[in-house]
């Protein structure tokens, strides 16, 4: 195959759309007769529901239907967990509260209104009796002896209990010159995509059909949920993803208000919808991160690391989402990060609280993990008093242990660590960078300069480790005209696999990429696919595709060897034709050959007409991108505040397919991760409240807070698949935080401070300079 | 996130205006360029029964010299205040601190008038409005009056504005020679209000060695803007030095009780009035002194 | 209460509740949903769209504060765009130099606070024609976007300006406004 | 949140006393109080219309006393719900002579929730003091006149108010 697009900066066949904002998100769809839903949601974090008095409510002009927790008891099933932890408490979220609310919130009725300004006003006439209880806020309380049980039936607020270990421990904290001890601390974040949640469901009662538009990354999983809590055939639920503005895995989740709002229009006979308000987002919408760890490390004087030990606290909130449990298990498999540690254990605790539920967000586990394992690396080279770049050097398997074998279980399948870390210090000058801050430093200047040298788990993944299916599907279909339709289960949200997808449908056929059409999101056009998340959509969902082709192209060279009388392994795909390599004048037209397939009068003999493949693609084993991140900081020792100064960034995603994309898929996870380390923390007070609120209290990085990103690239190709793709997703949202912890530390190093915890905001940044310098001084 | 219901009304005239508030009184809200009001409104923390749009009121959006003073209309939006070449040589502290007010498309919106009869503790205004000494006059049915600045802001969004009164004008004295002037801001990431901002504005005696006058203007820190009257006269008078400049900063925040909330403790704000009246004066010194 | 006003150069005629939001008129009222709505408090940019020709956030204005204006969304944009038929979403016009820069430089990923942020990308290059790098980061501080990173939000916004200048004399749509 | 600090009355601890736990007259103090009637021994049901310029809001809850030692201390509950949220707060009043004028100790912790407390964080803690402030300000004015209570708005800078 030659690769004339494969490899290029291709603008993106989205964009026409999106740039004159001619595409249609869930709430940009209107149906005939639409109403509009509105869920009443609790103040409390905790409380038990007395009652529910909805009869104001449903007098209310425009009103149609109001419905409490009791009034559909029953006939919503509770919201999906696909997680299972041995042992695991059930936490199940009911879809709307009956007599208990358990988070700041939690639904607790629903009403639907002729318009969206009517179901608002109707909310206010709901009259809720509420009988507070105590609230459980902090996970270690929570957990400590005495605390209440938040769910019913179960003796303490312990969801679950988790544990890995490979390699001898015990012999490696014995054979330690040193035990370093730390607890590092991930807080809690809202993930914020910019398109809250929403859905439209319309019922037609003749044909039994019922259609839900989500903003959803899975649109399959999706179904198949909807059809089980409702108890609906699952044949008869068409789920459709529309241009979905962001998920960050957020909207890799089954939420009540998706099988509540179906109800409801099958309830109605009307097409019912709902948009979340950015307040609901905050409270409702799955949360991320939220991990306490504490480490202990055995490390020889060299530097070398022979041990790992980390107690986790997990704060879950009050229910599991669907993969809940699961997010703080993959910082377990990855804690030994991109070093050959011998051995590791990790405990998690996993912990009920009256808080949402946290979930896969941007990175899921594994930021937590990179932290961790980064934040050992800088606190060895501290205790050490060596250089940062010098400890991770050492602690490298080299490029000939590929694949390596990690003490938690996995094999990381090919990687030169040296390589880009050899190149993120050349880009960002290293040594120089050293020089001026030794100089700044004299003149009470405080700059930092972090390194994160990661390694990241991705292209999710192989069946048998994850919760409900790894594999992922593609259909290509070559349509009569000769027009290509790719049908993938990759159901993107900013991805850009319409391009993508096109490229590689483009190559493989020698075509032009406007003749391919990448087809996503709708359950009744696409097979059954799993969707976009864990950095998957190119690794497991483009080798779908690129399979799926490759059937197609074999299909096409033996009908264009047919006509041309020549041998189809010897067929080339080029420029819109189909010839034989030696004589290229035995050729036939792209269009022909597919022509030929469909009227079907000369195909070869028990060739079967069409031209159409299927693929389930199932990955032998994840990807390992990995990479070095460097950051510089300058601290105003009297403000706190953290200037970002430069930021360097050298990721290997293995091949490209479009370089332009990977850039910014980089970039907009750096600039995450900048958010978690400068700004971002999603703060419960004392009684459970959300007081950060809305984007008026919550930060987001803005344009204004970045300085340039310096990007370059390593190769290293993958073997796992074919097109030798690892994905890069998540990588900048892995890399970044230790990158900016690092830079922030080394930053307040003349204050004798080692580690911080996250946010970095001005005024505990001020704290920490103001207590350290009188101990310093 | 929907506003309640309210009656609307859009008088055409001044006077029409102020009938309408001096009837509603407390059930009516003014609405200039919104800014201020509608995200209240549309959290339902504010439901005025009637909401008086003045926004649509000619002849109130103009920055021009009368008397030789400075005077704007209350409707002139911070985007035209920002980009006033009047005010950039009579009187840069405006300009300069309009444009430290949350975002374009807000300062395109918002106008001085809302801004200052909303005083909310953390808006960049007040601190410039009390540095300058400026006027605000406010009228009703029977005439208008004169309110000095330092007078205005009472507390947390409450100012010496009555019921029935519509703020019209603010006045400022055109820069001095050998003045100048600047504010310094610590703002909130995610809302862009001010943490603390201080507006230093500074007269410097022959040759540039001494302080005749300061007036520094303190918003963010305590639930109204005031005037840092102890800083004043710790530089009043004094030859120019850091020190000087140093220790009258440490009373930024003296006799107030400083706002604390999720974004920053009482302590945090006291300190950072110390930093930034520092820094504003400073500046404000080198603005004096004819440097940028 | 009756309102009028001019929507990507067609005039508009409607009655509508006092409290109506103009990013809900211009959505449920007029179809025209390029513009979108990120938050309730006036902080993500997404509902930007030009009032006389300037930036503002349509969530913080009720329809009734714009009667009398001319408004351009997203829509309306794009040269030939104004030609089309019904509420002014013609589409596939010839692209804005701002909206070709996001084409080009990669400037979006989920396309959502795309339209409030070329908007006001717009709104800059209206009042100042080669923005600096810190001039355009200032300028779009009011859009928050959660794919990107800005950075090739900058690039468009600079490749925009490039073009822009290179095109005499400025041309906009809609800028019947205050010119700055 | 927590709400601590002093306030000086003009006149001795009794007639302090008096007012603050005689309904009829505590019923001025409260701002925006628009019901307060008996219900039960030292509990109130009230009404209470609370606002600062355009942000306001009407809640309905009681008013209890508790662990009253007359003159000298006693405990003040409140709880209260409407539409913006609601707030559940105890605090203990101390009442002590001083030169023939009464300083109050107040000590008390307040629970916001609902919407106030998810968007209103950046003026909870001044609000709650401006409450105070004007709480102690009227009952000033009531011990002056023994009239209504209507006080001049004033700076916030005078009473000694302190939250956390």
């Amino acid at each position: 195959m030659t690769t004339r697009f494969i490899g290029k900066p291709l603008k993106r066949k989205e964009d026409p759309r999106l740039i004159q904002g001619l595409s249609h998100y869930v709430d940009d769809l209107n149906l005939a007769g639409m109403h509009y839903a509105a869920f009443l949601r609790s103040p409390y974090a905790h409380a038990n529901i007395r009652s529910v008095d909805l009869s104001k409510a449903r007098r209310a002009s425009g009103v149609v239907l109001a419905l409490s927790g009791t009034d559909i008891d029953g006939a919503i099933q509770p919201v999906p967990c696909a997680a299972q932890i041995p042992d695991m408490k059930s936490g199940a979220r009911p879809v709307l509260a009956r007599d208990r609310v358990r988070f700041v919130g939690e639904s607790v009725a629903v009403l639907v209104a002729s318009d969206r300004y009517a179901a608002r006003d109707a909310l206010d006439l709901i009259e809720v009796d509420y009988e507070p209880l105590t609230p459980i806020v902090n996970p270690e309380k929570a957990i400590a002896k005495g605390a209440a049980p938040l769910h019913a039936g179960q003796k303490d607020n312990v969801a679950f209990k988790w544990e890995l270990e490979g390699g001898d421990l015990k012999a490696a904290f014995q054979a330690a010159d040193k035990v370093i001890k730390q607890r590092i601390v991930n807080q809690r974040l809202i993930p914020v995509p910019i398109e809250t949640r929403g859905v439209l469901a319309d019922y037609q009662p003749g044909e039994g059909q019922l259609t839900v538009w989500s903003s959803t990354q899975i649109p399959h999983l999706l179904r198949t949920q909807i059809a089980s809590m409702l108890n609906f055939p699952e044949t008869l639920v068409h789920v459709v993803a529309p241009e979905v503005g962001g998920g960050f895995g957020t909207k890799l989740n089954v939420y009540p208000e998706e099988a509540i709002v179906a109800y409801l229009a099958i309830q109605l006979g009307k097409p019912v919808k709902w948009s979340e308000s950015r307040r609901e987002n905050f409270q409702a919408t799955i949360h991320g991160r939220d991990q306490i760890d504490d480490l202990e490390v055995a490390i020889k004087r060299d530097g070398t690391i022979l041990g790992l030990r980390c107690r986790v606290i997990a704060d879950l909130g009050a229910y599991y989402q669907l993969l809940t449990p699961l997010i703080p298990t993959l910082t377990g498999l990855m804690m030994t990060g991109c070093y050959k540690i011998p051995a590791a254990r990790m405990e998690i605790t996993g912990v009920f609280t009256n808080k949402m539920a946290t979930d896969a967000y941007r990175g899921a586990g594994r930021p937590e993990a990179t932290y961790l394992i980064e934040r050992v690396m800088d606190l060895v080279a501290a205790e050490l008093k060596k250089d940062p770049v010098e400890v991770r050097r050492k602690n490298f398997p080299q490029p000939k242990d590929f694949p390596y074998a990690t003490p938690t279980g996995l094999i990381y399948d090919s990687g030169d660590y040296q390589k880009a870390l050899d190149m993120a210090l050349k880009v960002a000058d290293y040594k120089k960078l050293r020089q001026e801050q030794a100089k700044l430093r004299k003149e009470e200047r405080y700059m930092g300069i972090g390194i994160s040298t990661y390694v990241e788990i991705c292209g999710m993944g192989p069946s048998s480790a994850m919760p409900a299916g790894g594999w992922e599907s593609a259909t290509v279909r070559v349509e009569p005209t000769g027009r290509v339709s790719v049908m993938t289960g990759s159901s993107p949200h900013g991805q850009g696999q319409e391009t993508t997808f096109a490229q590689m449908g483009a190559d493989v056929l020698g075509i032009d990429p406007s003749q391919v059409q990448v087809v996503h999101g709708d359950t009744s056009v696409v097979p059954y696919g799993i969707g976009t998340f864990g950095s998957r959509a190119t690794a497991v969902g483009g080798t779908a595709v690129y399979k799926s082709l490759q059937k197609v192209k074999e299909k096409l060279a033996r009908i264009a060897a047919h006509i041309v009388g020549s041998d189809p392994e010897r067929m080339v795909f080029a420029n819109g034709k189909i010839f034989a390599k030696q004589s290229p004048k035995k050729s036939v037209a792209f269009g022909q050959a597919v022509s030929a397939a469909y009227v079907a009068k000369t195909l070869p003999a028990e060739m079967e007409p069409g031209l159409e493949a299927t693929t389930f693609f199932e990955p032998t084993n994840f990807t390992y991108p990995f990479g070095t991140h460097i950051c510089v900081v300058e601290i105003d020792a009297e403000t706190g505040d953290v200037k970002l100064v430069r930021y360097v960034a050298v990721d290997d995603c293995g091949n490209v397919i479009n370089p332009l994309l990977v850039e910014g898929q980089v970039q907009g996870g750096i600039v995450q991760s900048v958010g978690q380390a400068l700004f971002e923390e999603a703060v419960y007070d004392e009684q459970g409240q959300l007081i950060t609120g809305e984007l008026m209290d919550y930060a987001l990085p803005r344009a204004s807070d970045m300085c340039w990103i310096e990007a370059a690239r390593t190769v290293t190709p993958t073997p796992v698949n074919p097109l030798g793709v690892k994905g890069v997703g998540e990588a900048g949202t892995i890399a970044a935080t230790p990158a900016l912890a690092g830079a922030v530390a080394d930053a307040l190093a003349p204050f004798g401070v080692h580690h911080v915890d996250m946010p970095f905001k001005r005024e505990k940044i001020w704290q920490v300079v103001s207590k350290n310098r009188r101990r310093v001084q | 996130m929907i506003p309640a219901s309210f009656e609307y009304q859009a008088p055409k005239t001044l006077d029409e205006a102020l009938r309408l508030v001096e009837r509603h009184g407390d059930e009516a809200k003014l609405l200039a360029g919104g800014h201020s009001l509608l995200p209240l409104m549309k959290l339902r923390l504010a439901t005025p029964r009637y909401v008086i749009d003045i926004g649509h009121l000619r002849g109130m959006s103009y920055i021009r010299e009368e008397n030789g003073q400075i005077a704007i209309g209350a409707l002139t939006t911070h985007t035209e205040i920002e980009q006033s070449a009047l005010l950039a040589s009579k009187c840069p502290l405006l300009p300069e601190t309009a444009a430290q007010i949350g975002d374009v498309q807000v300062r395109n919106r918002g106008t001085i008038g809302g801004s200052l009869a909303h005083a909310d503790p953390g808006a960049d205004y007040p601190a410039a409005i009390l540095a300058l000494d400026a006027e605000i006059i406010a009228a009703n049915t029977s005439g208008t009056r004169t309110i000095p600045a330092r007078d205005f802001f009472v507390d947390m969004l409450t100012t010496q504005l009555h019921p029935g009164e519509i703020l019209t004008q603010i006045r400022i004295a055109p820069r001095r020679a050998q003045s100048g002037a600047a504010y310094e801001k610590l703002h909130q990431p995610a809302s862009g209000f001010a943490i603390v901002g201080v507006a230093a504005n500074v007269l410097l005696g022959e040759g540039g060695k001494t302080i005749e006058q300061a007036a520094i203007g303190i918003t963010g820190l305590s639930a109204r803007a005031f005037r840092a009257e102890a800083v004043e006269r710790a530089l009043s008078g004094k030859h120019i030095s850091e020190k000087v400049i140093e220790d009258a900063s440490r009373n930024g925040a003296e006799g107030v009780e400083p706002l604390s909330d999720l974004h920053a403790s009482g302590e945090y704000r006291r300190e950072m009035a110390r930093v930034f009246t520092r820094r504003a004066v400073a500046r404000a010194i080198v603005a004096a002194r004819g440097g940028a | 209460m009756e309102i009028q006003l001019r929507v990507n150069g067609k005039p508009q005629q409607s009655s509508v509740e006092p409290r109506l939001l103009l990013v809900h008129y211009l959505r449920d009222v007029l179809g025209l949903t390029g513009t979108h709505i990120g938050c309730e408090t006036s902080i993500c940019g997404a509902c930007t769209v030009l009032l006389d020709g300037q930036a503002v956030k349509s969530c913080t204005l009720l329809a009734v504060q714009a009667t009398g204006g001319e408004i351009t969304t997203i829509e309306g944009l794009a040269s030939n765009a104004q030609k089309g038929s019904g509420n002014g979403a013609a589409g596939n016009g010839a692209l804005h130099a701002v909206q070709e820069g996001f084409w080009e430089k990669h400037g979006l990923q989920c396309g959502y606070c795309t339209p409030g942020m070329i908007l006001a990308a717009v709104d800059l290059l209206q009042r100042k024609k080669n923005p600096n790098e810190r001039e355009i980061r200032t300028a779009l501080s009011g859009n928050l976007c959660r794919c990107t990173g800005y950075q090739h939000i900058v690039e468009a916004v600079q490749y925009a300006a490039k073009k822009m200048s290179a095109r005499k004399p400025l041309k906009m749509a809609a800028s019947s406004g205050r010119t700055p | 949140m927590k709400l601590a600090g002093t306030a000086s009355l003009p006149a001795p601890p009794a007639e302090v006393w008096s007012l603050l736990t005689d309904p009829s007259r505590l019923s001025r103090l409260l701002p925006g109080c628009e019901r307060l009637e008996p219900d039960g021994p030292e509990r109130y049901k009230a009404t209470v219309k609370f606002g600062i310029a355009a942000i306001s809001g009407k809640y309905a809850g009681t008013l209890e006393f508790a662990h009253k030692k007359p003159p000298n201390s006693l405990i003040l509950k409140i709880d209260g719900k409407g539409l913006p949220g609601f707030v559940k707060g105890e605090g203990r009043l101390e009442l002590r002579a001083k030169a023939g004028d009464t300083e109050i100790a107040y000590n008390g912790e307040a629970q916001v929730g609902g919407l106030i407390a998810s968007v209103g964080q950046r003026m909870l803690d001044a609000a709650a003091r401006k409450i105070v402030h004007q709480f102690f300000e009227a009952a000033k004015a009531e011990l002056a006149s023994g009239k209504g209570a209507a006080s001049e708005p004033s700076s916030l800078g005078q009473s000694h108010a302190r939250g956390k």
